[in-house]
């Protein structure tokens, strides 16, 4: 579902990325990790369009290497950048289904979306209502992750999602997350994660990025103390 | 001051509110939207004017009825907006939306610079006038002295109607929510699906047909002549930097506190008319750092 | 000799209907680590705020050493000894990493001089050492726009440490911290600080790191200080386990 | 003896007071042109070059200084008065002949002594007083008077010499409102309000190009020109554009006897010949800075030919054409100018009343008058407003005026 | 590394030689300098991210400052004009920045606008005392009290011009480069973390608006001086735009920048508006796009990177 031939990704003038090739089928659910400073967030955010890749990306069949980074949600792709990026004039809801509203999805769909949102992050239907730039850090990644969860109908790829949450919260949405991919087969997952614990027995493969490179892992190594 | 004379000083402190509001609302909108101080808005608002009393005459010299001024002022609007907002996004400041952001202040600068230049060049050196919208509409007696419909009644209807639609349109419609939300976050809002490229596109175009609507409404009041913009581009910055960040409430609050100050100044003290929209500014800012309707943004920490 | 050093009266703070500090009343001792922990949203970051100034409380006190400090702005409570590493850094973007820790070393000794050098300040090797000890010295020279968020956490709490503080306030100093990485990184830091005697709070939601370095525990909720005490009692609390942790660690 | 004459003319090419720089270069093309295929000034073509007085005093002065050092024989400088004050103490320093064509303030003359700096026209004062003179002619017991003039030097100015005169010749004036709306304003209803609400006799105006217009029209469209009558001493400028804006029966000056039907010149021959060559080529009729343009040329032509001839047919030196400049006469489209000894021209002031005849899209003149420029003009070693103030009543009826009905 | 000097050095030696090899660019290069010591206050500030449209303000309080002080004390002595002017200016900074230095970004900016707006009207408005519109003159100082002719005296201001370039660029490069003047250019990048190293930001921005205040006026009683007429165009909203312009042109942030970007706008300008007076303003704005984006990092910057491929290595950052 997801093809990188040989891409590498530079921000400026500066190579960060080299030579990955990747690649992810669908319903897979794969754990990005990696030092500070490794590319985990360089690769989501390459995907995604934002930065100045070399080789190609396919998704879904489609060589997207060169598509507008505004085309790509429509795909069915949901991002949760790892700095929240929430939009402060709006509410939390209204940050939540914005993508829908772009997208133009009708009435009853997006309630379904929005439904199935509050169902795996309950504690957003509290602060629904609540301006957007007012919320704590860790409440401000659970409406990002909310807000991707809108989109992302093939592919869901979330940077750091459990940073900075509580850990009772942390595993619950994990819980949920792994719900929500095991009722729906088809959605594909992308996690960087520092806490790899909360991924066990969740993700089917782990990819570690070192020097700017790829290589298959596992999270059992991965577990130092 | 007796009555009539203060009533006479608000109606023209209303009037010519109204229209420092309509030229500086596009603006206001720009600055709001993109965060760039759209210094070739002066002249913008100058072709605007320049377009509008050309077509007019053009019109009335086949034969026409004056009243046509009034569609051909939004036709001239939309042309400045289509045939020179558009260009000045799509070819100049899309290409340095990342770069900081006096360069763009600066692009805009240049194309005030070079603009200025085309105006003359196109419409030479001598003023222009084209009354006829304004006459159209005839006069109205207020105690003894004569106003015109246009500017006493028409101008601040459509001040009114400019302000609603515009709160209406960016509160309440969807492409109003896109356009905030590029605002805060360009790369947020592409990451869920928002072409903000459309949206900053669509918003220049916007914000320069509004300045050229706002030459085209004061056409028939002023004559039309070189250097004009200069002078409203000032003016509009102090409207913009008072009303707080893109607040367009405020900006038609700070044009009712400008054209009123400065009748009443004439009024008054004639001396300090001049002066009317600084002190104005100063005594805003001292008050309220972020502008009048403008509001402190804190830092996430 | 239990000596305060920080203590918090009665604050009182809510944004709207949300109470972010109800009635919270804290001391803590010289020379002590403590560990805030709680669910999202309970008030954590609010509190290190109003101890620093950065909000006032609608109600109540905090003390410094004995001195009323709510009425202080930020940058006075700070010259007075406290210093923060924040939940989302605060770092000079355009500056390097090793500027950023220069200028923290310049602010705190006053340096006035025009045409003194920066690069040249004397208390450079300091600061390279102290990057080193967060892991961040292959970076130094590195803009910080060009950092990872990790890299940059580290960053904000090397220059917090800059200021030679005598409390040091940490917003979830490890949280976007490899995993890998993170106990080495405490273990310098806490070694650091306690031989410079620095008393330290730290926000954390890794309970393994709470249970490590904490000398006390404070679990907030919902603006309240729910309970205070050693890390072994307060990690086992059934309470604690429910509404923070979710599982024994 | 050069090869060519080279002349650097500073004007206006950008700006509002482009309205008349631009004219002014159109006339001095027209008019060079037409010297040149004559044979030139004494044989010599003159080569002219313009330099934007809207480009700021740097690139004036820097420009100015350059085209001296690269050999220009003599500079024409400037409209803005501003721009004469610091061009004429550097043109004296340089030691390069400068013709103050088109600037109006008085008090360069008055307040230094210049050997290589020249102006061929009048200055504010005659031209106020004149106005002065025809309002009392022609509107002798006005009672209340208000001004709204520009806010800057010539504004401020011209009234200062304007009211000093009114008060010296008709004391029992009363001034009623001072406005002075800033330079370049684009809206004047509130000072129309208030003069609505005022009612006095005469408003004095003294602006011109765009400002001038806009309050004319403003004006016009409120009716506040069928309660007043309007003193407007720059108007001519301003007739062609106002179109039938402008009512009958309003004062009009034109900074000189400047005007497209100038009663006295305007059978002749060569006058004809330059009206229809200049709206060939701008489609307008010729306005005063045009004039003005020509009087300086015509000084330039009239001094090289005195001091040729001084010298028995050869080519002057520089001193030369200086000395010649003493007491010279000469003729551009108006009537004849006198170069005073302390440099200052002496030239003659038209006045006419408005009236929309008909025979033209726009208002023409009536009832003009042409004021002798000897009187008018404040003598040698005297300072303007001291001596304004101290003229009476009799010396209204003293100074020699022509009058022409139609 | 003495390439990269060499060819400043060299810069600097061709414009000293200007009087002997090129008199007829003597004045333009004069104003072109003075213009630049003005941008160069006006780059500190960009150094803090903060743009003022106003700082003409300071370059025409200096230049009244002298014009008053020549005026009620005929032939005052140049270093005394000079020390007055640059103390007007410094003492209206500190007036004017105890004021702003509370705001940021487009309220800094506007809020110095309106104090140069404020001042210029006053300039127009009090002509009794100012000269209005037209200006007042500003006699020519004597120089150890000697009255001195134009050219000598030229000659004087020209080198002196040159030498307060040097000296004023030097000195602000080194401050950039200083404790204070790195925290004054964190303003741009965040004042939280500037408040939690106990700094105040506004007290770091005043230091760099007092000294951008004192190289404005600088620029400005120079102008004046060479000119020897001051006018309220000094302190209109054009000329701090233009400063701003020269400021980017020249390469944003940059003290050389400021004195090339001068020069090269002063050139343009002059020679534009004599041999295509029409459109002078087309042939700038086009030169300014085209630099914008083209070379965003201003003409140091097409400088900086053709030294690079010159001496084959590439910046390291
Ligand atoms: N704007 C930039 N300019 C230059 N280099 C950058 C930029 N942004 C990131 N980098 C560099 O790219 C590398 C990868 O960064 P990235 O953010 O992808 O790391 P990460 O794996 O997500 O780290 P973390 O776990 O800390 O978030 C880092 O070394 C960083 O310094
Ligand atoms: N400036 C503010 N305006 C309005 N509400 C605020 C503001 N700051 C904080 N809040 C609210 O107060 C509550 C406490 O916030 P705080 O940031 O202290 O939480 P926290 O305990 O640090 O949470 P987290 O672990 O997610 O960082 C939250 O519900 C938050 O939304
Ligand atoms: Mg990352
Ligand atoms: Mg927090």
């Amino acid at each position: 579902m997801l093809e990188l031939s040989n891409v590498g990704a530079s921000i400026g003038i500066i190579p960060i990325l080299r030579n990955l090739d990747v690649t992810i089928s669908a319903a897979e659910t794969v754990a990005l990790i990696g030092r500070n400073g490794a590319g985990k967030t360089t690769l989501l955010r390459s995907i995604m369009g934002f930065t100045t890749v070399t080789g190609s990306i396919r998704f879904e069949g489609e060589d997207i290497t060169g598509l507008l980074p505004a085309k790509r949600p429509g795909l069915g792709i949901g991002y949760a950048p790892e700095d929240r990026r929430l939009f402060s004039a709006f509410t939390v809801e209204e940050n939540i289904l914005l993508p829908a509203q772009v997208a133009k999805l009708d009435a009853a769909e997006t309630k379904r979306r929005l439904d199935r949102v509050y169902h795996i992050l309950p504690e957003l239907k509290t602060m629904a209502g609540r301006p957007a730039g007012n919320v704590s850090g860790g409440q401000g990644k659970m409406v990002a992750l909310g807000r991707a969860l809108m989109l992302g109908t093939r592919l869901i790829m979330l940077d750091e999602p459990f940073q900075g949450l509580a850990p009772a919260l942390a595993l619950r949405y994990a819980e949920a997350l792994k719900a929500l991919r095991d009722a729906d087969r088809t959605v594909t997952l992308i996690i960087t994660e520092s806490n790899p614990s909360l991924l066990r027995g969740f993700a089917s493969r782990t990819l570690l990025i070192e020097r700017g490179e790829v290589s298959e892992s596992s999270l059992e190594h991965e577990r130092t103390h | 001051m007796n009555l009539t004379i203060f009533l006479l000083a608000l109606f023209d402190g209303i009037a010519y509110a109204a229209l420092v509001f309509s030229v500086a609302v596009g603006l206001t909108l720009i600055f709001g939207v993109m965060r760039i101080l759209n210094v070739a808005h002066g002249s913008l608002y100058a072709v605007g004017a320049y377009l509008t009393a050309t077509l007019t005459g053009y019109v009335l010299a086949l034969g026409f009825a004056p009243l046509l001024a009034f569609p051909l002022m939004i036709v001239s609007a939309v042309l400045v907006g289509v045939l020179l907002g558009g260009p000045i996004e799509w070819l100049l400041l899309r290409r340095i939306y990342n770069k900081p952001e006096v360069l763009q202040l600066l692009v805009t600068f240049a194309v005030f610079m070079i603009l200025e230049d085309v105006q003359r060049l196109v419409w030479g050196t001598q003023p222009y006038f084209q009354a006829s919208a304004l006459q159209a509409l005839g006069m109205v007696k207020v105690f003894g002295v004569n106003y015109t419909v246009y500017q006493l009644i028409l101008l601040p209807l459509l001040a009114l109607t400019l302000l609603v639609g515009l709160r209406f349109f960016l509160r309440h419609t969807i492409l109003g929510k896109l356009i905030l939300a590029t605002t805060e976050d360009r790369e947020a809002a592409q990451s869920i699906g928002i072409d903000a490229d459309k949206v900053f596109l669509v918003t220049f175009i916007v914000g320069a047909a509004l300045a050229g609507l706002g030459g085209a409404l004061a056409s028939p009041t002023t004559s039309i002549l070189p250097g004009m913009g200069a002078d409203m581009i000032v003016l509009s910055f102090a409207v913009v930097a008072t009303a707080g960040l893109g607040q367009i409430e405020g900006a038609a609050f700070t044009a009712l506190l400008i054209g009123l100050g400065r009748s009443f100044a004439v009024y008054v003290w004639p001396e300090t008319a001049v002066l009317v929209p600084y002190l104005i500014m100063l005594i805003v800012l001292l008050v309220r750092p972020e502008g009048l309707f403008g509001s402190p943004t804190a830092r996430k920490i | 000799m239990s000596e305060i050093l920080l203590e918090a009266r009665n604050l009182q703070i809510s944004f709207g209907g949300v109470v972010a500090a109800d009635d919270v009343s804290l001391a803590i001792e010289r020379g002590k680590n403590l560990a805030i922990i709680g669910p999202n949203g309970a008030g954590k970051t609010t509190f290190l705020n109003i101890c620093t100034g950065w909000i006032k409380p609608t109600r109540g006190k905090v003390y410094f050493e004995g001195q009323d400090v709510t009425p202080l702005p930020p940058r006075r409570i700070v010259r007075l000894g406290v210093a923060r590493a924040f939940q989302i850094p605060q770092l000079f973007t355009e500056h390097t990493a090793l500027e950023n820790l220069l200028i923290s070393a310049a602010a705190r000794e006053q340096l006035r001089h025009p045409l003194q050098n920066l690069h040249r300040i004397r208390e450079r090797a300091e600061m390279l050492h102290l990057l080193d000890m967060v892991g961040c010295a292959d970076v130094a020279d590195r803009l910080v726009v060009e950092l990872s968020e990790g890299q940059r956490k580290l960053v904000d709490i090397a220059v917090a440490l800059a200021l030679r503080p005598k409390l040091l306030l940490m917003d979830e100093p490890t949280s976007g911290v490899a995993s890998s990485e993170k106990f080495k990184i405490m273990e310098i830091l806490v070694k650091a600080l306690s031989e410079a005697k620095v008393t330290s709070v730290f926000v954390e939601h890794d309970m393994g790191i709470v249970s490590r370095y904490a000398d006390e525990v404070a679990v907030w909720a919902a603006g309240r200080l729910q309970m205070q005490g050693s890390p072994e009692e307060i990690l086992r609390h059934p309470d604690v386990i429910r509404d923070v942790i979710g599982e024994a660690v | 003896k050069p090869a060519e004459l080279k002349v650097g003319i500073t004007t206006f090419l950008t700006g509002p007071a482009s309205v008349f720089g631009v004219p002014a270069r159109d006339a001095a093309e027209i008019i060079v042109e037409k010297l040149n295929a004559e044979g030139g000034i004494g044989g010599v073509p003159v080569a002219l070059s313009f330099i934007d007085e809207g480009a700021g005093a740097e690139a004036l002065t820097t420009e100015f200084r350059r085209q001296v050092e690269g050999g220009a024989h003599a500079m024409m400088g400037a409209i803005s008065s501003g721009n004469c004050q610091t061009l004429a103490p550097l043109a004296e320093d340089l030691q390069v002949l400068n013709l103050m064509w088109d600037c109006g303030t008085q008090q360069i003359f008055e307040q230094n002594d210049y050997k290589y700096v020249f102006r061929t026209q009048a200055n504010a004062t005659p031209e106020m007083l004149a106005t002065v003179l025809y309002l009392l002619k022609v509107k002798p017991d006005f009672k209340t008077i208000a001004v709204v003039n520009q806010d800057y030097a010539w504004g401020r100015d011209s009234w200062q010499i304007f009211s000093a005169a009114l008060k010296a010749l008709k004391p029992d004036v009363e001034v009623v409102g001072e406005f002075f709306p800033k330079f370049g304003a684009a809206d004047f209803s509130t000072e129309i309000s208030r003069l609505q609400a005022m009612q006095p006799d005469v408003i004095l105006s003294t602006s011109w190009g765009g400002d001038l217009d806009t309050f004319i029209q403003q004006a016009a469209q409120r009716g506040l020109m069928n309660t007043s009558t309007f003193v407007i001493p720059l108007a001519e400028s301003s007739l062609e554009r106002l179109g039938s804006t402008l009512p009958a029966g309003h004062i009009v000056g034109a900074r000189g006897d400047h005007y497209f039907l100038h009663p006295d010149r305007r059978d002749d021959a060569d006058f004809q010949e330059f009206m229809a060559a200049f709206r060939e080529k701008t489609g307008a009729h010729a306005i005063y800075p045009v004039f003005h343009m020509s009087q300086a040329l015509a000084a330039l032509k009239a001094a090289y030919e005195k001091a040729i001839a001084a010298k028995g047919g050869e080519w002057p030196e520089e001193d030369e054409v200086i000395a010649a400049f003493e007491g010279l006469t000469f003729q551009g489209l108006g009537r004849e100018v006198t170069i005073r000894e302390d440099n200052q021209g002496i030239e003659a002031q038209l006045l006419g009343m408005s009236v929309q005849s008909g025979d033209y899209p726009f208002a023409t003149l009536e009832n003009i008058m042409i004021f002798d420029g000897e009187a008018l003009t404040t003598p040698v070693g005297q300072e303007s407003v001291e001596w304004v103030s101290k003229l009476t009543p009799e010396y209204a009826a003293s100074v020699k005026v022509d009058t022409y009905e139609k | 590394m003495t390439f990269r000097l060499a060819i400043p050095a060299l810069l600097v030696l061709a414009v000293a030689a200007i009087p002997f090899a090129a008199p007829q660019l003597q004045l333009l290069m004069n104003l072109a300098l003075a213009k630049g010591i003005a941008v160069v206050g006006v780059t500190v500030l960009l150094r803090a991210g903060q743009v003022s449209f106003g700082h003409a303000l300071y370059f025409a309080i200096a230049a009244y400052a002298a014009a008053f002080l020549s005026a009620s004390m005929p032939g005052a002595d140049l270093v005394l004009v000079l020390v007055v002017a640059v103390a007007g200016a410094v003492l209206s900074g500190i007036i004017v920045g105890l004021f702003v230095v509370r705001y940021r970004g487009i309220f800094f900016g506007m809020l110095n606008l309106a104090f140069s707006m404020i001042f210029w009207s006053i300039l127009e408005k009090f002509y009794h005392y100012t000269g209005g519109a037209d200006g007042i003159r500003l006699p020519r100082p004597t120089v150890f009290g000697m009255a001195l002719e134009r050219g000598p005296f030229e000659l004087i201001m020209f080198y002196l011009s040159v030498a307060l370039v040097l000296l004023l660029g030097w000195f602000t490069m080194r401050w950039f480069a200083s404790p204070a003047g790195q925290i004054f250019q964190t303003i741009k990048t965040n004042e939280t973390r500037l408040q939690y190293l106990g700094v105040s930001p506004q007290r770091a921005l005043l230091s760099g608006y007092i000294l951008s205040a004192a190289l404005c006026g600088t620029g400005g009683v120079i102008m004046g001086i060479v000119q020897g007429v001051v006018t309220p165009e000094f302190a209109w909203w054009i000329r701090s735009g233009e400063m701003v312009f020269i400021a980017v042109l020249g390469g944003a942030g940059s003290v050389a920048g400021a004195f090339v970007g001068a020069v090269i706008y002063e050139t343009i300008r002059t020679y534009a508006s004599a041999f295509a007076g029409d459109v002078w303003q087309m042939v700038l704005g086009g030169f300014l796009l085209v630099i914008i984006l083209f070379a965003p990092k201003g003409v140091i910057g097409i400088y900086d990177a053709a030294l690079a491929r010159l001496t084959g290595k590439g910046r390291s950052e």
